[in-house]
């Protein structure tokens, strides 16, 4: 058992599929010998050569363009995105080409293709570096969406990802890239498309995924020395969505509070929200509420702790959820 | 603020100059020569030639009468461009692969797909429903120029699996050809996959069938030079063919392709053609351009002059003619008959295969949608 | 007081808004001596010139981005995109530049622009035109996203859109474009970001937008017979939504079903139902109801029946919505 | 399945052959003569174009320190490419308008945008603070070649407007000139905007600064052949131009410049310069490029090459530069003071000017937060 980061934990995943399966192949902007401008990367280029870790001309939609074509020759290509906000120029061949093709071929011409997409703010950058596009994916049928939230599911979920037979877009909180924690390479994979309860709790669910689960871990610490016991589910898999999983969370605790970075409006949370409320009609307690950034442009970095939910959003709102 | 009449038109410059293209056979069904392109084929295999641009052209007529009779949801006829199709085509050697637009009816059945299946995805049964993989052709792809990135990604695997150049089955290796027209040459994708395919050197072969208009817009709003030119603006080979002549047409892109497989890079190739139909039959194009040009254009019927050329050489006679016909109209009557066969697909056929590995979600849909439409079934029993 | 065509009430309305503003300049694919593919703009550069309805190069970042250049030179540009799933080779500008310009600038870069987008299914056309985007464009801050429903709404609708210094995402319901209706092109407009009532009722509010108002306009019809009173609410703006409106519809009727063509994860019906259980919480009777595409990439067209919302999938919702 | 040793090196070819760029004054400071461009400026200008350089590269410097300090998030050094920057910034006329990348902070210069405003950008304060029509130099843009179709929308604005040729005020008309990198030119984006600048004879300048990186990425990895050959490809002209030289910089913008305002449409122009610093202060160049490349560049440092001029002509002495040396310190200490003072926007400004016409559920969230914010700061004030 290493201890490692998340985005050494990612490295070692993609390190250990390449050697499993000589089909996969690394490609992106700056993946080679930079390794990545967060490094996930490093090492790849020097060690499995410019054929399997390339350095791609600087389009993305001609990235994932070109991995599709590259899955129809059989390769698995795994696609770096170098930040959230460049994601939109390959937004026509994710959403029509690699999300359909799988169905239009009738099952012939499969997708194994992971789209890694480092997201979300808090690391005090400019514009386009701190998005959360994750609700455009996951509306789009075809497509399946992961988001991890620490180094252990960092490593089993990209290895399963890229073992998947289906796109996977790949969400990798920045500002977590640096945490660390123990990682145990030989330990089962915990199933990628299933959510798994962080933090027990009894009188509310924190439901989160990515860099809002140690937000809403931080805010369950805190809430009990108020004496509320809070569960956090981390959803791991946005698309398709592990809800019974958070059926059975929040029949317990029978509130639920959504928290993410992306705008509210027709997020994630909307979604859940609207599940719950119906799977759940007779038995909650409160609506599901939701802690989420503005409906509004990522402001400038220096606001950002005012855009991203907090602790003390979260605590505030679960105030109001147990108010109801 | 200046009022509307002020405002100057856009310069848009006139139709690019006509650089003379390769041709092997004029319009009159002469062979002349070429200094750098040529063919030598057999009488069997012009006479095939001829054959394929016959019966490609029977089934496109054949579609564009079951659209009319509304077993057809829309269909976007190749007529005119059939030999551009065959011709190129036919340059394919077996392991070479294909990644076509919507119109590229003449090269599918150059790989061997089975009309009818071009004829369900047109009536709304499937989105293609040929394995690519077998055929060595992929799926129609209706966005506009996304195939030429795919083309581009095969080609760099083709590579990667040291498919290039001579190989231990003592072939030549493997090549790629990406289909699509003169608007396409607009999109980003294609100009992304010319950056890709000439950065890599990736053996795939651009093939642009400029058929002088996308949709109503015609070339002189996409380039105000030869298409063909684009090529050296990415550092790769680009010639102009005339996409009327099949000969020409098989000539150079049997080329391109050999350079591709050979180890020499992309190549772009504009066959000059026309369209002499609708953009599909959803369309008008009298609205938008003069019955003259067409006329002019039939003047060059890439049929015609091959059909005078085999007359002329005597390499074809009235018998084979006849026996032709007789083959496009008995191939023309399966269509239809297949045609009106099809069946719909099982409804919850929607769900499936959505994935590789279906979802909770969709099961669960699947499942509503099933017991709903049972419901109904038995509603309409009762009834 | 004229009898329109929706697409004759759409040309009418980019015509009179040419006619009042010389800045207005009209753009896309085939727009001009065609007409547009569905004849929206018929006419218009007969009229009115090359220069103020151009056809474009076939590449929509293209069109989008020099509409935004346009914009900044002073221009009011109308972008049409050619069919629904084309949309996405200009999602980036969209989404980057047109939705953030005015944020970006602090409003000193203004970004009148209105994207018409012919969407949704039911006319039997192969892939890719027969989709339903907007939850994409409604999930963006910055952008404004409206769909019409019927030739009157075309027409005040368009000219108000075209008229707003924002940018609007234009929705019109392909299969609607041939329906009819008297349009009084002197008729005080409804203001754009307001939901309208179109049917009054007291047992369930139906909630639609675009091609989906007619359906569930069909579906009050029959309900009727059953002695059920179903109101129906166009909310006509998507982004901003009118939830002033919708809340009072269900606050009378305590019922509310949602329908749109568009896959049901994560669309507008989510964020409906979200916002609905938590403002009307001891209000309602049911949870908010979706009738919606699957999440599925939208069939081959001989199944799209099968696929689309219709009177009876809404009434089935319901009955269901009714039992609770 | 070969295993991954079989893979072969995709073979990408060697750095593109650097054909001679227009040049106006050697490394050495020599003054050369070129058949097409020339420039004949006043020994004032000449000192202006240096103070520029000088005062630009100031404000580089002041601002990575600023950021080592923790005073800005990033910065995005330009140092290297100053009289690209320089020359190219000065060419352009009153009227004309500029669409910059991230890195034009030496064409933001020019402009007169105060260098504050740009620090304000990287602090985070603000995404750009001036006003795009005031300085008539659009926002920067982060997003790789997006503002390439901009310029050419704005370039077709000025079409309509009549503003292309002779005017009545007695000008020559307006010119936009794009910025963009080596990398930009991959982007499908960059590629319509030459369709559109070309069809439409669009009064355009496309002005790609090759500095030879795309972060870590080479410049052969984006194309084969010299980057201003892609001009040929959509058919305008196009122009190396040595990126260190500002007296080149300057003739030959100003000449593309100059052809666009008088409706002989768009020019490419690639400066060829160099990267001297990291792509920004996150990045670390020793990880992909060798000490040696950037020793072999400083040898053609562009402010060095002007101080020989300016000094071997005797068009500056001592005087001179020192009382730039004093300039450049106390415009530094004011970007200091400046930094250090500037203040972090309400938070609540933030939903502010999202639209033109704002919306109720904004305002409905603003109010919220601005509630949740005072009942904090109330909370604050009990503790
Ligand atoms: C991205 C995209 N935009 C628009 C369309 C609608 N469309 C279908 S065909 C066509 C014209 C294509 O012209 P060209 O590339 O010359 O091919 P041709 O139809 O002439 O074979 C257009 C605009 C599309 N299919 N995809
Ligand atoms: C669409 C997009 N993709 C990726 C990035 C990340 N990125 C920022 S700068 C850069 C390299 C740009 O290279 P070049 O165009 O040569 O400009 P330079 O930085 O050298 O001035 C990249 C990949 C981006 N900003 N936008
Ligand atoms: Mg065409
Ligand atoms: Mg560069």
């Amino acid at each position: 058992m290493a201890v490692l980061t998340m985005a050494k934990a990612l490295n070692e995943a993609l390190r250990s599929t390449m050697e499993d399966d000589p089909k996969v192949v690394v490609m992106g902007e700056d993946v080679g010998k930079l390794g990545g401008v967060f490094r996930v990367t490093d090492g790849l280029q020097k060690d499995f050569g410019e054929a399997r870790v390339m350095d791609t001309p600087l389009a993305e939609s001609g990235i994932i363009g070109t991995a599709i074509g590259l899955a129809m020759r059989g390769y698995r290509p795994v696609c770096e995105i170098q930040f959230d906000g460049f994601v939109y120029p390959a937004y026509d061949q994710i959403v029509s080409q690699l999300a359909k093709m799988h169905a239009r071929s009738r099952g012939t011409v499969p997708m194994p293709i992971t789209v890694r997409i480092p997201f979300g703010g808090g690391i005090g950058a400019v514009e386009h570096h701190s998005e959360s596009p994750e609700a455009y994916f996951a509306h789009t049928a075809g497509l399946k969406v992961v988001a991890c939230s620490n180094p252990v599911d960092a490593w089993s979920m990209l290895r399963q990802a890229v073992r998947s037979d289906d796109p996977v877009i790949f969400f990798e909180p920045k500002r977590r890239y640096w945490e660390k924690a123990e990682v145990d390479t030989r330990a089962p994979d915990d199933p990628l498309w299933q959510a798994r309860v962080v933090r027990p709790g009894t009188d509310a669910t924190l439901i989160a995924y990515g860099p809002m689960v140690r937000t809403c871990l931080e805010a369950a610490t805190a809430a009990e020395e108020d004496g509320r016991s809070l569960e956090v589910l981390d959803l791991r898999s946005l698309s398709p969505l592990d809800l019974p999983s958070v059926v059975a969370s929040v029949r317990r605790t029978r509130r639920a509070v959504v928290v993410h970075e992306a705008p509210s409006f027709i997020g994630i949370g909307a979604e859940i929200a609207a599940r719950l409320s119906e799977e759940l009609y007779y038995e909650m307690e409160a609506p599901v509420l939701r802690v989420t950034g503005y409906d509004t442009p990522y402001p400038p970095s220096r606001l950002e702790e005012e855009y991203l939910p907090d602790l003390d959003r979260v605590l505030h709102t679960v105030d109001r959820s147990l108010a109801f | 603020m200046p009022d509307a009449t002020a405002l100057t038109e856009p310069p848009i410059p006139s139709s690019p100059a006509g650089e003379v293209p390769v041709q092997l056979l004029t319009p009159e069904g002469e062979r002349v020569s070429h200094p750098e392109y040529d063919v030598d084929l057999t009488d069997e295999e012009y006479r095939g030639l001829y054959r394929d641009l016959v019966l490609v052209r029977r089934i496109d007529i054949e579609a564009t009468a079951l659209q009319r009779q509304g077993e057809l949801g829309i269909w976007a006829a190749l007529l005119g461009q059939e030999a551009a199709q065959v011709g190129s085509g036919r340059a394919m050697r077996e392991k070479d692969f294909a990644f076509p637009t919507y119109r590229e009816h003449g090269v599918a059945w150059c790989r061997g797909v089975d009309p009818l299946e071009l004829l369900g995805l047109f009536r709304g049964v499937s989105n293609g429903g040929w394995d690519p993989q077998e055929k060595r052709f992929q799926l129609y792809t209706i966005v506009i120029g996304s195939q030429t990135l795919h083309a581009t990604g095969y080609a760099m695997g083709v590579q990667k699996d040291g498919a290039v150049g001579p190989q231990a089955d003592g072939s030549e290796g493997e090549a790629v050809i990406a289909y699509f027209g003169d608007g396409a040459s607009s999109q980003g994708d294609v100009n992304e996959a010319f950056v890709w395919a000439s950065v890599y050197n990736a053996p795939v072969v651009f093939f642009c069938q400029n058929n002088q208009w996308g949709i109503s817009t015609p070339t002189d709003h996409q380039t105000r030079i030869p298409l063909y030119r684009r090529a050296e603006g990415f550092g790769f080979p680009g010639v102009r063919v005339d996409g009327n002549d099949v000969l020409a047409s098989y000539a150079v892109t049997r080329k391109a392709l050999d350079d591709a497989r050979q180890g020499q890079g992309p190549t772009l190739v504009e066959a000059f053609t026309y369209r002499m139909g609708a953009h599909t039959t959803s369309d008008d194009p009298t609205r938008y351009r003069l019955a003259s040009e067409l006329e002019a254009w039939k003047l060059k019927d890439p049929l015609e002059r091959m059909k005078s050329f085999l007359y002329k050489q005597q390499i074809a006679d009235a018998d084979f003619f006849a026996e032709l016909d007789a083959d496009a109209d008995a191939l023309a009557a399966r269509l239809r008959a297949g045609c009106l066969q099809m069946t719909d697909p099982a409804p919850s056929a929607m769900f499936d295969r959505v994935y590789a590995e279906t979802t909770p979600l969709l099961q669960e849909q699947q499942a509503a949608f099933e017991a709903y439409s049972a419901g109904f079934a038995d509603a309409g029993a009762v009834h």
